[in-house]
C-alpha cells in the first residue's frame, strides 16, 4: 500500500515538474510548485502510517510554509507585472546570457 | 666581528624586510623623490647583503645565516630561512642589480615614478625571499608573490601590446606554479602521513620516501614550473613577449633574476627530491633534447628577429638551455658551468637590455633597422656594448666562457652526443650576435636623426662599469665563485647519487641527511 | 570554561540553546516597531539610524553567540546543535548582515528604498541562516530554510521601481521554491528510508559503513542535495544565480552571496557528513562531479562577463565549486576548510562587492567594466583594496583566499582526491584572467572620460576597511582561525580534534 | 749546464695587454693625439720581445729537456678539472714567442708611418697591441684552455682589426664572417678538448703527452676523433679548405693588419696546434694523412686562384693559404720541426712582401688622393714600373719574391724543399701512396707560386706605369720608418732559412756555399722526439729516396732549377706583355674566369649553407615560434571564452529553460546515485 502511494506522491511530483519546466505563465508556474509541495504532504502522510505520526504533523508545516511561499510570491508577480505588463515568462528576459 | 653584531641571525630577515620598508617609505614620499628613495633602499639592501660574499663558509655545503621561527605552527609552516652554495649568489646577484636597475631607469621611467619604484621594491623582496626560503610553503609564497610587481611592472610601464604579454606571462608562470603547488601539498601529506606530524620544512620533505610512480608525476609536476619559469623550450614563448613590452628595468630583472628561479629550482628541488625521475634516462633525454632546442632553435630564431630586445630575449632562452644540460649531466661540472652560467647571464644580458633601454631612451626605437654606424657617435656606448655581446656569445676571458665551457664539459662526461651537438650552440651565437652588433653599431650612419646621439652619461656609465667588471672579473678569475657553489653542488650530487644507488633504490630512504638537515646547526 | 549542560528534556533549555535566534528574532519586531513609531508619513523615509541600530541587535546576538561556546549538550542527537560548527558558522552569518548594513548605509537612501521592513528582513533572512546551519533536524531545517529563502526573495525585489530587481526577485523566487520542493521530497524519502528526521538518528539508522541503508536513501540523498545544490549554486543548479544577482541591488546581492551561500553551504556539510557519512561511497562522485563541474563551468563563463556585477556572480558560483571540493573530501579537514573558507569568502566578496557599489554609483549605472578604467589612478585607496580582493578571489599568496585554497587542496589531498586537487588549481588558472582583467582595467587604462565623483559612505568605508583586513590576516596571520575551524569540524563530527597531533 | 729560470716570463704577455689598455684610454681621452700610441704601442712590443730574447739566451744556456711551466693561480677549479693560469716556456713556445714579438715589433713600427693619417689611430694600437697579447697567450699558455683563450682572443682581434674601418659595410661584413668561420673551427677544438678530458682527466699539455701514449692505441678511434677535432680548429683558424673563405675578404683590414695576423702569426696558430700535439698526431695516421692531405690540396688550390688575381692584396692573401697548405704538409708527414720551420721562414718573407705591399699601396693611395682619382689604388693593373719610384721597396719585395720561390740561398728554398722532401720521405707506412701524391701536388704549387709571385712583381715594379700622367708625378718612397723594416725583414728572409740546412744539401756543390746545421730540428727535438719515436715504431723507417728515386740533395737541385726556370722565364714573358689598367681591362673568360671568380667557392657556400640556414631561421621564427607555439597557447585562451560564451548563451532568461537545467541536474545526481 505505501509503495503505491510513494508512487502516486511521485507522478503528482513528476506532474508539477513538467508543469514549471513547459507552461510558460508565472502563476501557473507557482501552481504547479504547490502541486509539488502537496505530492510531498501526500507522502509524508503515507509514511507516517508506517513510522508513526510526527509525519503528518510535517505536513502542516509545509502547508504553512506553502502559504507563506504563496504570498510572497504572488506580491513578486504584481511587482512584476507593474513593470512589464505580462506574466509570461517569455517577457522576462532583462537578466540574461 | 659579524657574530659580534648577530648579523648571521638577522640578515637574510633584513634583506627581505629592507625593500618592503622602502616600498612604504616610497609611497608615502613624494613623487620626485620617489626614485632617489628606491636607489637608497637598494642601495642598504646591497650592503646589507656584502657580508654574506665574506662571511660565507664556502667548506661547508650546508645552509649558512639560517632563520627559523614559527609562523603557521600548527601546519607546521616556519618562517626558515637560509642561504647555500646555491642560493648564496643568486642573492648576491640580485642585491647588487637592483641598485644598477634603479638607477638604470631614472630616465626611462618618467610616469608615477612611486608606483613604480613600490613594485620593484616588493619585486626584490619577492625574489629575494624565494631564494632563500627553506619552507616549501614559504617558498611558494614568494615564488607567486613577484608575479604580482612584475605584472603591473609589465602592464603599467610597458609598450603598445603590455597587457597582452602581461597576461601572458601571469598565466604561464601560474600554470606552472600551481602544479607545484599540488606537489607541494602531497609531499606534505606523505610526511604527515608517515611521522604523524605536519611539516613544511624542505629539509624533512626531502626525507620523504617516494615510489617510483609517486616520484615521476611529483616531478613532472615541479618541473613544469621551473621549465616555464627558466624558461626552456617550447615554454618559453612568454619571454619574448614580456622582454619587448617591459620596460628598462623590468627586462633586466627578469632576465638577470626571474629566470634564475628555475635554475635554481633543478638544484634545490628537483634532483634532490625526485632523483629516480631526475635520473630516468627517458626524462633527462627529454631534458636534454629541450635544452639542446633552446640553444639551438632559439638562437637561430634570434638571429632574424628585427627587435633587438626580442633578439636578446631570445638568447636568453638560448642560454638557459646551456643551464638545462649542466644540470642534467649530474656532473660537478656540469652543475658549476649551470651555476656560471646563470650568473653570467644576469650579468651580460642585464647589461645588455641597459644598453638597449638607454638606445631607446635617445632614439624611440628598438628597431635594429634605424640604427647603423653609432660607434662612431657613441664610441663608450659601442664598446660596453660589444664587451657584453663578447661575453654573451662566451668569449674566453669572460664570464660567458667559464659558464658554457664548463657545462658543455659536464654534459660531454655522460652524454658526449649532446654535448657535441649543443657545441654548435657557439657558432650560432655568433650568428645571432654579430650581426646585430653589425648592423647597429657599425656600417654606415646613415639614419640623420642618429647623427646627434649622445654618448654615454656619468649616470649610465655607472650603471654599466660594475656589471662589465663583473663580466671580466668572473672570466678571469672565477675561482671565487666556484669555490663557494662547489661543496653544496658536490653534496647535491651526492645525495642524488646515494638515493638512486642500487640499495637505497631498493627501500627508497633517505640517508642520514647532511648536517645541513637542522638549518639551526648550520648557525655559526 | 564549563558552563551548564543544555538538556531538550527541560523544555526551557530550548529557549538558551536559540538564545542567539531569539535575541535577532525580537529584535527585528523592535526594528519594526522603532521603524513604525520613529518614520514621520506613511510613505517618507524612515530613521537614518536604523541601519546602526540593527547593527547593535547583530552585535547582541554575536555576544549571545559566543556565551553559547560556554554550554554543552546532554545528547549529541539534540535537534538544536550546541557544537561548535554551529557557533563558528552563526558568527559568519552576523558578519554578513552586519556587512549589508555598513554596505547599504547611504545606498538604500540614494536609491529611495529606506525602509524598515528592509533591515527586518536582513534579520529574519538571518535568523533563518543560523536555524538552518543550526539544527539537526531535516524538518526544522527545511523551515529555516524557507524562512531564510523568503526574506531573500522579497529583499531582491525590493526595489520597486527597477524592473530588473523585480524579474530577479520573481526567477529567483520560482526556482527556489521549485527547488525546495526537491529538498523536501527528499525530506519525505529520508524519513520514510529511516523513520527519522533527526541527523543523528538518521546515521545511526545507516550505520557506519551503510549497512541499514534502505533503497529509498540513495534518491533521498541525491533530492537532497538537488536542494543544497541549488542554494549554494553549483552548475548546473545555478542558473537563476547571475540574474538574481545581477538583479538584486548590490547591498541584497552581498548579503545573498555571503550568506545564504555561507548558510547552505554549512547545512550541506552538516547533513552530508553527519548524516550520510555511512554512504559517502556513494555520494563522493556526486560531490566530486558537482565540484568539477561548478569549478569548470562557472570560471569559463565568467571570462566572457563584460559586467563586473554579473562576473562577480559567477566567480561566487566558482567559489562554491571550490567549497564543494572541501565537502567532497569529507574529512575533518574538508569541513574545516569549507568554514574557513566561507569567512575569507565572507571578507573578499563583501569587500569588492562593496567597491563594486561604490563605482557603480546612482542606480547603478555603472557597473560596466569600462567604468574601472584608470579607477586604480583616480582613487589610489579604493583601487588598491579591490585590487587585494581580486588577487585574494584569485587565491593568492599572503591574501585569505590562498589560504582558504590550499586548505581545500590539503582535504582534497589527504582523501587522496588529487585529480578533483588538479581540476581546482586549473580551475582558478582560468579564474586568474578574469580576476586580473578587472586589474588591468584599473591600472593599465588612463582614466578616460569625465572623472565621475566616486562617494563613499562612512559605513562602505568601514566595510572596505574591514574586508581588506581580514583578507590581509588571514592571509599573513591565519593560524589561530585554522585551528578554530579544524577544532570546530572535529566537534561536527564528535571527532577528537586532531590539532594535538602536530 | 747551468739550470735555467725564465726571467719576467710574465711580463711577456702582460706588456702588450698594458699597451692596449693605455692606447684604449688614449682612444677615449684625446683621439686626435698621436704621441702617446706611437711611443707606447710599438715599444710595449719591443721590450716583450727583449725580453724573449733574453729567456732565449738563457735557454741557449742551459740545456733543458723538460718545459719550465709557470704557475700564477688557479683559473678553473672544477672537481677533477684542474686548469691553472700558467706559462709554458718551451723551445717550441720560445720561437713563436721570438717570432711574434719580433716581427710584431716591426710591423707595429711600420703602422705608425702606414696609419699616420688615419683618425683611429690610438684604437688601431689597442687593438693591435691586444692582438699581441692574445697570439702570445695562445703559444704560450700551458694547457688548451689556456690555448684556446688566445685562440679566440685572436680571432676577437682579427674580427676587430678586419673591421676596422667599420662605416665600410664590406669591411664589417668580412670581419664578421672571418669570426664567424672561426667559430666553426673552435667548436672542433672545444670537442676535442672535451674528449681529452674525459679520457685523460686532464688538460695540461705535459701530462697529457706524458700519458696519451701509453692510453691510447696507435691509429686508435679516439685519438684520432680527437686529432681530427683539434685540425677542424686548425682548419678554421689557419685557412684550410675548407674554411679558407675568410681569409681573403679579411684583406680589408689595414696591410700592417693583413702582414701581422693574417700571415705571420694568427693563421699560423693552426701549424703550432698540430706542432704542439704532435704526440697525438703521431698517434693518429689517418688523422696525420688527413691533415697532409688538405694542406696539399689546399696548397694547389689557392695557388690557382693566386694565379689570375689582380688586387695585389688578394694574390699574397691566397699565396699565403697555399704556404698555410704547405705548413700543414710538413706537420702532416709528421716532419714537425719542418712545419715550424716553414712558420718562421714565411712569417719573414710573407710580413716583407706584405708590408712592401703596404708599401706600394700607400704610396699609390697618397698619390691617386693628391688628384681625387678614385682608381683602385691595390689593383696591380693600376701599377706597373714602380721600380724607378720606390727602389727600396722593389729590392726588398724582390727578396721576398725569390724566398718565397724557393731560390737557393733564399729561407724559402730551404724551409719549402724540406717540406716537399718530407713527404716524399715520410711515404711509408699504411698511407704511402697518398703521401706520393701530397708530394707531387707540393712539387706542382711550388712551381704556381713561382709564377703567381713573379707576375705579381713584374705587374707591380716593371714595365711602364699605368697609374695615369698626373698621378704619376706623385709617387714618392715611402718614408724610412716604414721601409727600414722591410730591410730588415729582408735580411731575415735571406738568412733566415740558414739556421736549418739539411745536410744532403750541405754536402752538394754550390749549394752546399752554406753549412749544414739542422739547429732548429735539434733545438726543437726535445718536443718532437716522442711523436718521432712513435712514428718511427710504428711507421718504420723514412724512406731514403724519393718515390721517383733520387735523394734529397737531387731533388733540392731539380726543385730549385725549376722554381728558377719559372721565375725567369716568366719574369721575361710577362716583362714584354703590356697590361691595360684596371678600367680598360677586360675580366677574364672560360676558366680563368673560374679561377677568377676563385672557383665560385663563395657563392656555393652562400647558396647551399647561409641562405637555407637564414630561410630556415625565418621559418621557424614565423611560423614554428608565432604560428605552433604562440598558435597553441592562444588557442587554448581562446577555446575556454568560446566554451564559456556558449554557457553564457544557455543562459537564456527564461525560467521554464533554467527549471529543466535543474530537472536535467537532478536525474545528474540520481543517476550518479542509483547507479
Amino acid at each position: 500500500m505505501i509503495t503505491q502511494s510513494l508512487w502516486l506522491s511521485a507522478i503528482l511530483f513528476g506532474l508539477g515538474v513538467a508543469g514549471v519546466v513547459f507552461r510558460r505563465n508565472a502563476i501557473i508556474l507557482f501552481m504547479c510548485i504547490e502541486l509539488m509541495l502537496n505530492a510531498v504532504n501526500l507522502a509524508f502522510v503515507a509514511i507516517s502510517r508506517s513510522v508513526g505520526i510526527d509525519g503528518q504533523v510535517f505536513v502542516f508545516f509545509v502547508m504553512a510554509v506553502a502559504a507563506a511561499e504563496a504570498a510572497v510570491g504572488l506580491a513578486i508577480v504584481i511587482s512584476v507585472f507593474r513593470h512589464t505588463e505580462s506574466v509570461d515568462t517569455r517577457d522576462f528576459n532583462l537578466l540574461r546570457w | 666581528m659579524l657574530e659580534s653584531i648577530g648579523y648571521p641571525g638577522w640578515a637574510l630577515t633584513a634583506l627581505i624586510v629592507v625593500p618592503l620598508i622602502g616600498m612604504v617609505a616610497v609611497l608615502a614620499g613624494d613623487e620626485a623623490r620617489a626614485k632617489h628613495t628606491a636607489l637608497g633602499f637598494t642601495l642598504v639592501n646591497a650592503l646589507l647583503s656584502l657580508p654574506l660574499w665574506f662571511g660565507f663558509n664556502a667548506a661547508s655545503g650546508g645552509m649558512q645565516f639560517a632563520v627559523n621561527a614559527p609562523w603557521i605552527p600548527g601546519w607546521g609552516i616556519w618562517y626558515r630561512l637560509g642561504v647555500d652554495g646555491i642560493s648564496v649568489l643568486l642573492v648576491l646577484l640580485l642585491t647588487m642589480l637592483m641598485p644598477l636597475a634603479v638607477l638604470g631607469s631614472y630616465r626611462y621611467i618618467t610616469r608615477r615614478e612611486r608606483a613604480f619604484y613600490a613594485n620593484m621594491l616588493l619585486l626584490e623582496t619577492g625574489v629575494v625571499g624565494a631564494f632563500m626560503a627553506l619552507d616549501m610553503f614559504l617558498f611558494f609564497v614568494f615564488f607567486e608573490l613577484m608575479l604580482v610587481p612584475m605584472y603591473f611592472i609589465i602592464g603599467i610601464w610597458g609598450g603598445e601590446r603590455r597587457v597582452y604579454a602581461a597576461i601572458k606571462f601571469f598565466l604561464f608562470t601560474g600554470v606552472g606554479s600551481l602544479l607545484m603547488l599540488v606537489g607541494i601539498l602531497y609531499l606534505f601529506f606523505k610526511h604527515r602521513a608517515l611521522t604523524g606530524d605536519a611539516s613544511f620544512a624542505y629539509f624533512d620533505l626531502l626525507r620523504v620516501p617516494l615510489t617510483f610512480t609517486e616520484q615521476y608525476w611529483l616531478f613532472g609536476g615541479f618541473a613544469l614550473a621551473f621549465l616555464i619559469k627558466l624558461p626552456v623550450f617550447p615554454f618559453h614563448t612568454w619571454l619574448p613577449d614580456a622582454h619587448v613590452e617591459a620596460p628598462t628595468p623590468g627586462s633586466v630583472l627578469l632576465a638577470s633574476v626571474l629566470l634564475k628561479l628555475g635554475g635554481y629550482g633543478f638544484l634545490r628541488f628537483l634532483l634532490p627530491l625526485f632523483p629516480h625521475a631526475a635520473t630516468h634516462p627517458t626524462i633527462v633525454g627529454i631534458l636534454m633534447f629541450l635544452g639542446i632546442m633552446g640553444i639551438i632553435y632559439c638562437a637561430w630564431v634570434a638571429a632574424v628577429q628585427p627587435d633587438a630586445k626580442k633578439l636578446i630575449a631570445y638568447t636568453s632562452v638560448s642560454h638557459m638551455g646551456f643551464v638545462v644540460l649542466g644540470i642534467f649531466a649530474l656532473t660537478i661540472q656540469g652543475a658549476q658551468g649551470a651555476m656560471i652560467v646563470m650568473l653570467s647571464h644576469g650579468l651580460s644580458t642585464g647589461a645588455m637590455f641597459l644598453l638597449l633601454g638607454m638606445l631607446y631612451e635617445r632614439r624611440h626605437t628598438r628597431l635594429i633597422a634605424d640604427f647603423g654606424g653609432l660607434a662612431a657617435v657613441a664610441p663608450l656606448m659601442a664598446t660596453a656594448f660589444i664587451i657584453t655581446a663578447f661575453a654573451s656569445i662566451g668569449l674566453p676571458g669572460t664570464s660567458g666562457f667559464i659558464g658554457e665551457f664548463l657545462a658543455l664539459l659536464g654534459t660531454f662526461q655522460t652524454h658526449p652526443w649532446v654535448a657535441i651537438i649543443a657545441a654548435t650552440g657557439v657558432i650560432f651565437a655568433a650568428y645571432y650576435m654579430l650581426p646585430m652588433v653589425q648592423r647597429i653599431w657599425f656600417n654606415r650612419l646613415d639614419h640623420p636623426e642618429n647623427e646627434r646621439l649622445p654618448d654615454l652619461s656619468r649616470r649610465e656609465i655607472a650603471v654599466l662599469a660594475p656589471l662589465i667588471a663583473g663580466m671580466i672579473w668572473m672570466g678571469v678569475y672565477p675561482k671565487p665563485f666556484l669555490d663557494r657553489t662547489e661543496q653544496t653542488l658536490v653534496q647535491v650530487l651526492e645525495t642524488v647519487e646515494i638515493r638512486t644507488s642500487p640499495g637505497m633504490a631498493a627501500l627508497n630512504v633517505l640517508p642520514p641527511a647532511p648536517q645541513a638537515a637542522d638549518p639551526g646547526a648550520a648557525v655559526q | 570554561m564549563q558552563g551548564l549542560t543544555i538538556d531538550f528534556a527541560r523544555q526551557t533549555d530550548f529557549v538558551l540553546a536559540l538564545l542567539p535566534e531569539i535575541v535577532l528574532s525580537v529584535w527585528g519586531m523592535l526594528v519594526l516597531m522603532v521603524d513604525v513609531f520613529q518614520k514621520g508619513s506613511r510613505t517618507g523615509p524612515s530613521w537614518r539610524g536604523l541601519g546602526w541600530f540593527t547593527l547593535v541587535g547583530l552585535v547582541l546576538a554575536a555576544a549571545a553567540n559566543w556565551w553559547l561556546g560556554g554550554l554543552s549538550e546532554a545528547n549529541l542527537a539534540g535537534s538544536i546543535a550546541l557544537d561548535s560548527f554551529r557557533i563558528f558558522s552563526n558568527f559568519i552569518f552576523l558578519a554578513s548582515g552586519a556587512f549589508f548594513v555598513l554596505i547599504a548605509d547611504r545606498y538604500l537612501d540614494e536609491e529611495r528604498m529606506l525602509l524598515g521592513e528592509i533591515y527586518a528582513l536582513i534579520i529574519f533572512a538571518t535568523v533563518g541562516m543560523m536555524a538552518f546551519a543550526g539544527t539537526r533536524d531535516l524538518m526544522i531545517m527545511f523551515i529555516a530554510l524557507e524562512l531564510m529563502s523568503v526574506c531573500v526573495y522579497v529583499l531582491t525585489a525590493a526595489n520597486r521601481r527597477d524592473p530588473r530587481g523585480a524579474e530577479g526577485g520573481l526567477k529567483y523566487f520560482l526556482l527556489g521554491a521549485f527547488a525546495s520542493a526537491f529538498f523536501l521530497f527528499g525530506i519525505a524519502l529520508v524519513y520514510g528510508a529511516t523513520g527519522t528526521v533527526n541527523l543523528a538518528e538518521i546515521a545511526a539508522t545507516i550505520g557506519v559503513d551503510g549497512i541499514g541503508a534502505s533503497p529509498l536513501l540513495l534518491p533521498a540523498i541525491a533530492l537532497i542535495a538537488v536542494g543544497f545544490a541549488f542554494k549554494v549554486s553549483a552548475v548546473p543548479f545555478h542558473m537563476w544565480t547571475p540574474d538574481a544577482y545581477e538583479g538584486a541591488p548590490v547591498p541584497v546581492t552581498t548579503f545573498m552571496a555571503v550568506g545564504v551561500k555561507s548558510a547552505a553551504f554549512a547545512a550541506f556539510v552538516r547533513v552530508f557528513l553527519t548524516a550520510f557519512p555511512g554512504v559517502y561511497d556513494s555520494w563522493d562522485v556526486l560531490a566530486i562531479w558537482l565540484a568539477i563541474l561548478t569549478m569548470v563551468g562557472a570560471n569559463l563563463t565568467a571570462l566572457v562577463q563584460g559586467d563586473v556585477k554579473r562576473m562577480l556572480a559567477y566567480s561566487s558560483v566558482a567559489h562554491a565549486g571550490y567549497l564543494l571540493v572541501g565537502l567532497a573530501a569529507a574529512n575533518v579537514l574538508g569541513a574545516a576548510s569549507v568554514l574557513f573558507y566561507l569567512v575569507v569568502y565572507v571578507f573578499m566578496t563583501a569587500g569588492s562587492f562593496a567597491v563594486l557599489m561604490v563605482v557603480a554609483g546612482q542606480g547603478e549605472a555603472r557597473t560596466g567594466l569600462e567604468w574601472f578604467s584608470g579607477l586604480g589612478w583616480r582613487a589610489p585607496v579604493l583601487g588598491a583594496a579591490m585590487t587585494l580582493f581580486l588577487l585574494s578571489l584569485a587565491g593568492f599568496p599572503l591574501t585569505g583566499g590562498f589560504v582558504g585554497k590550499v586548505f581545500i587542496l590539503r582535504a582534497a589531498i589527504d582523501q587522496g582526491l588529487i585529480g578533483l586537487a588538479v581540476a581546482l588549481v586549473l580551475a582558478s588558472l582560468i579564474s586568474y584572467y578574469y580576476y586580473l582583467r578587472v586589474a588591468w582595467y584599473m591600472w593599465f587604462r588612463e582614466p578616460d572620460g569625465e572623472p565621475l565623483s566616486l562617494t563613499v559612505s562612512p559605513g562602505t568605508r568601514v566595510a572596505i576597511a574591514a574586508a581588506a583586513i581580514g583578507v590581509l590576516l588571514l592571509g599573513i596571520f591565519p593560524g589561530v582561525l585554522l585551528d578554530a575551524a579544524e577544532r570546530s569540524a572535529a566537534a561536527l563530527m564528535h571527532l577528537p580534534t586532531m590539532l594535538g597531533s602536530n | 749546464m747551468n739550470e735555467f729560470h725564465p726571467t719576467l716570463l710574465w711580463a711577456i704577455p702582460l706588456l702588450p695587454l698594458l699597451g692596449c689598455l693605455i692606447n684604449m684610454v688614449a682612444a677615449f681621452g684625446a683621439p686626435e693625439r698621436k704621441t702617446i700610441p706611437t711611443l707606447v704601442g710599438p715599444s710595449v712590443v719591443g721590450i716583450a720581445f727583449v725580453i724573449a730574447v733574453v729567456n732565449f739566451v738563457g735557454m741557449l744556456g742551459a740545456d733543458l729537456h723538460a718545459p719550465v711551466v709557470e704557475r700564477y693561480f688557479q683559473w678553473i677549479a672544477v672537481g677533477s678539472l684542474q686548469i691553472d693560469a700558467a706559462l709554458q716556456l718551451d723551445q717550441l713556445s720560445i720561437v713563436m714567442t721570438l717570432i711574434i714579438t719580433g716581427v710584431g715589433f716591426l710591423i707595429h713600427v711600420f703602422s705608425i708611418g702606414y696609419m699616420k693619417a688615419d683618425p683611429g689611430y690610438a684604437r688601431y694600437f689597442s687593438y693591435l697591441n691586444l692582438f699581441v697579447f692574445f697570439m702570445l697567450v695562445l703559444v704560450l699558455g700551458s694547457s688548451y684552455p689556456l690555448m684556446f683563450v688566445g685562440w679566440e682572443g685572436v680571432g676577437l682581434c682579427s674580427y676587430l682589426l678586419i673591421g676596422f674601418w667599420f662605416k665600410d659595410r664590406e669591411k664589417a661584413d668580412a670581419g664578421k664572417k672571418a669570426f664567424i668561420v672561426n667559430r666553426i673551427g673552435d667548436v672542433g677544438f672545444l670537442i676535442a678538448m672535451f674528449m681529452l678530458f674525459s679520457n685523460l682527466g686532464t688538460l695540461d699539455f705535459i701530462p697529457i703527452f706524458e700519458t696519451a701514449p701509453a692510453t691510447f692505441a696507435y691509429g686508435g678511434a679516439v685519438v684520432t676523433a680527437i686529432t681530427l677535432f683539434f685540425f677542424i680548429g686548425a682548419v678554421g683558424k689557419s685557412a684550410q679548405i675548407p674554411l679558407y673563405v675568410w681569409l681573403p675578404d679579411a684583406m680589408a683590414g689595414p696591410t700592417p693588419v693583413s702582414a701581422l695576423i693574417h700571415a705571420a702569426t694568427m693563421v699560423t696558430a693552426g701549424v703550432y696546434l698540430v706542432a704542439r700535439s704532435s704526440v697525438l698526431f703521431a698517434l693518429a695516421p689517418v688523422s696525420q694523412i688527413t691533415v697532409a692531405g688538405i694542406g696539399a690540396l689546399t696548397a694547389l688550390f689557392a695557388a690557382t686562384i693566386g694565379l689570375v688575381q689582380t688586387d695585389i692584396k688578394k694574390v699574397l692573401a691566397y699565396s699565403t693559404v697555399s704556404q698555410l697548405g704547405y705548413m700543414f704538409i710538413g706537420v702532416g708527414v709528421g716532419a714537425f720541426a719542418a712545419g715550424i720551420f716553414h712558420l718562421m721562414t714565411h712569417a719573414f718573407f710573407k710580413a716583407l712582401l706584405f708590408l712592401g705591399s703596404g708599401a706600394v699601396i700607400h704610396a699609390m693611395h697618397e698619390a691617386l688622393h693628391h688628384t681625387h682619382s678614385h682608381a683602385d689604388a691595390q689593383d696591380m693593373r693600376n701599377m706597373g714600373g714602380l721600380k724607378k719610384y720606390m727602389p727600396v721597396t722593389w729590392v726588398t719585395m724582390w727578396i721576398g719574391t725569390l724566398a718565397i720561390a724557393g731560390i737557393w740561398p733564399f729561407a724559402g728554398f730551404f724551409s719549402k724543399d724540406e717540406i716537399i722532401w718530407m713527404a716524399a720521405a715520410h711515404a711509408v707506412g699504411p698511407f704511402e701512396t697518398w703521401f706520393r701524391v701530397v708530394w707531387v701536388i707540393a712539387l706542382i704549387a711550388a712551381l704556381l707560386t713561382a709564377f703567381y709571385m713573379t707576375r705579381l712583381m713584374v705587374m707591380t715594379f716593371h714595365g711602364e706605369n699605368r697609374t695615369g700622367e698626373r698621378e704619376r708625378g706623385y709617387l714618392r718612397e715611402v718614408p724610412p720608418v716604414m721601409w727600414v723594416p722591410l730591410v730588415v725583414l729582408a735580411v731575415l728572409s735571406v738568412v733566415g732559412g740558414w739556421i736549418n740546412v739539411p745536410e744532403a744539401i750541405g754536402h752538394m756543390p754550390i749549394l752546399g756555399w752554406i753549412p749544414h746545421s739542422e739547429w732548429l730540428h735539434e733545438w726543437l727535438h726535445p718536443l718532437t722526439e716522442t711523436a718521432d719515436g712513435i712514428m718511427l715504431q710504428n711507421a718504420g723507417e723514412l724512406a731514403e729516396q724519393a718515390p721517383l728515386g733520387g735523394g734529397a740533395g737531387m731533388w733540392a737541385a731539380i726543385s730549385f732549377a725549376l722554381a728558377t726556370a719559372v721565375v725567369v722565364i716568366t719574369a721575361s714573358t710577362l716583362g714584354r706583355r703590356r697590361f691595360l689598367p684596371a678600367d680598360q681591362a677586360e675580366t677574364p673568360t672560360g676558366f680563368l674566369g673560374v679561377l677568377y671568380n676563385k672557383w665560385y667557392v663563395d657563392e656555393i657556400y652562400d647558396a647551399i649553407v647561409v641562405r637555407p640556414v637564414l630561410a630556415l631561421s625565418r621559418f621557424f621564427a614565423r611560423y614554428i615560434d608565432r604560428g605552433v607555439i604562440d598558435g597553441l597557447a592562444n588557442g587554448a585562451g581562446y577555446a575556454s571564452r568560446a566554451f564559456g560564451w556558449v554557457n553564457s548563451r544557455v543562459q537564456t532568461g527564461l525560467v521554464n529553460g533554467y527549471a529543466f537545467m535543474i530537472v536535467l541536474g537532478a536525474l545528474l545526481l540520481l543517476a550518479f546515485m542509483l547507479g
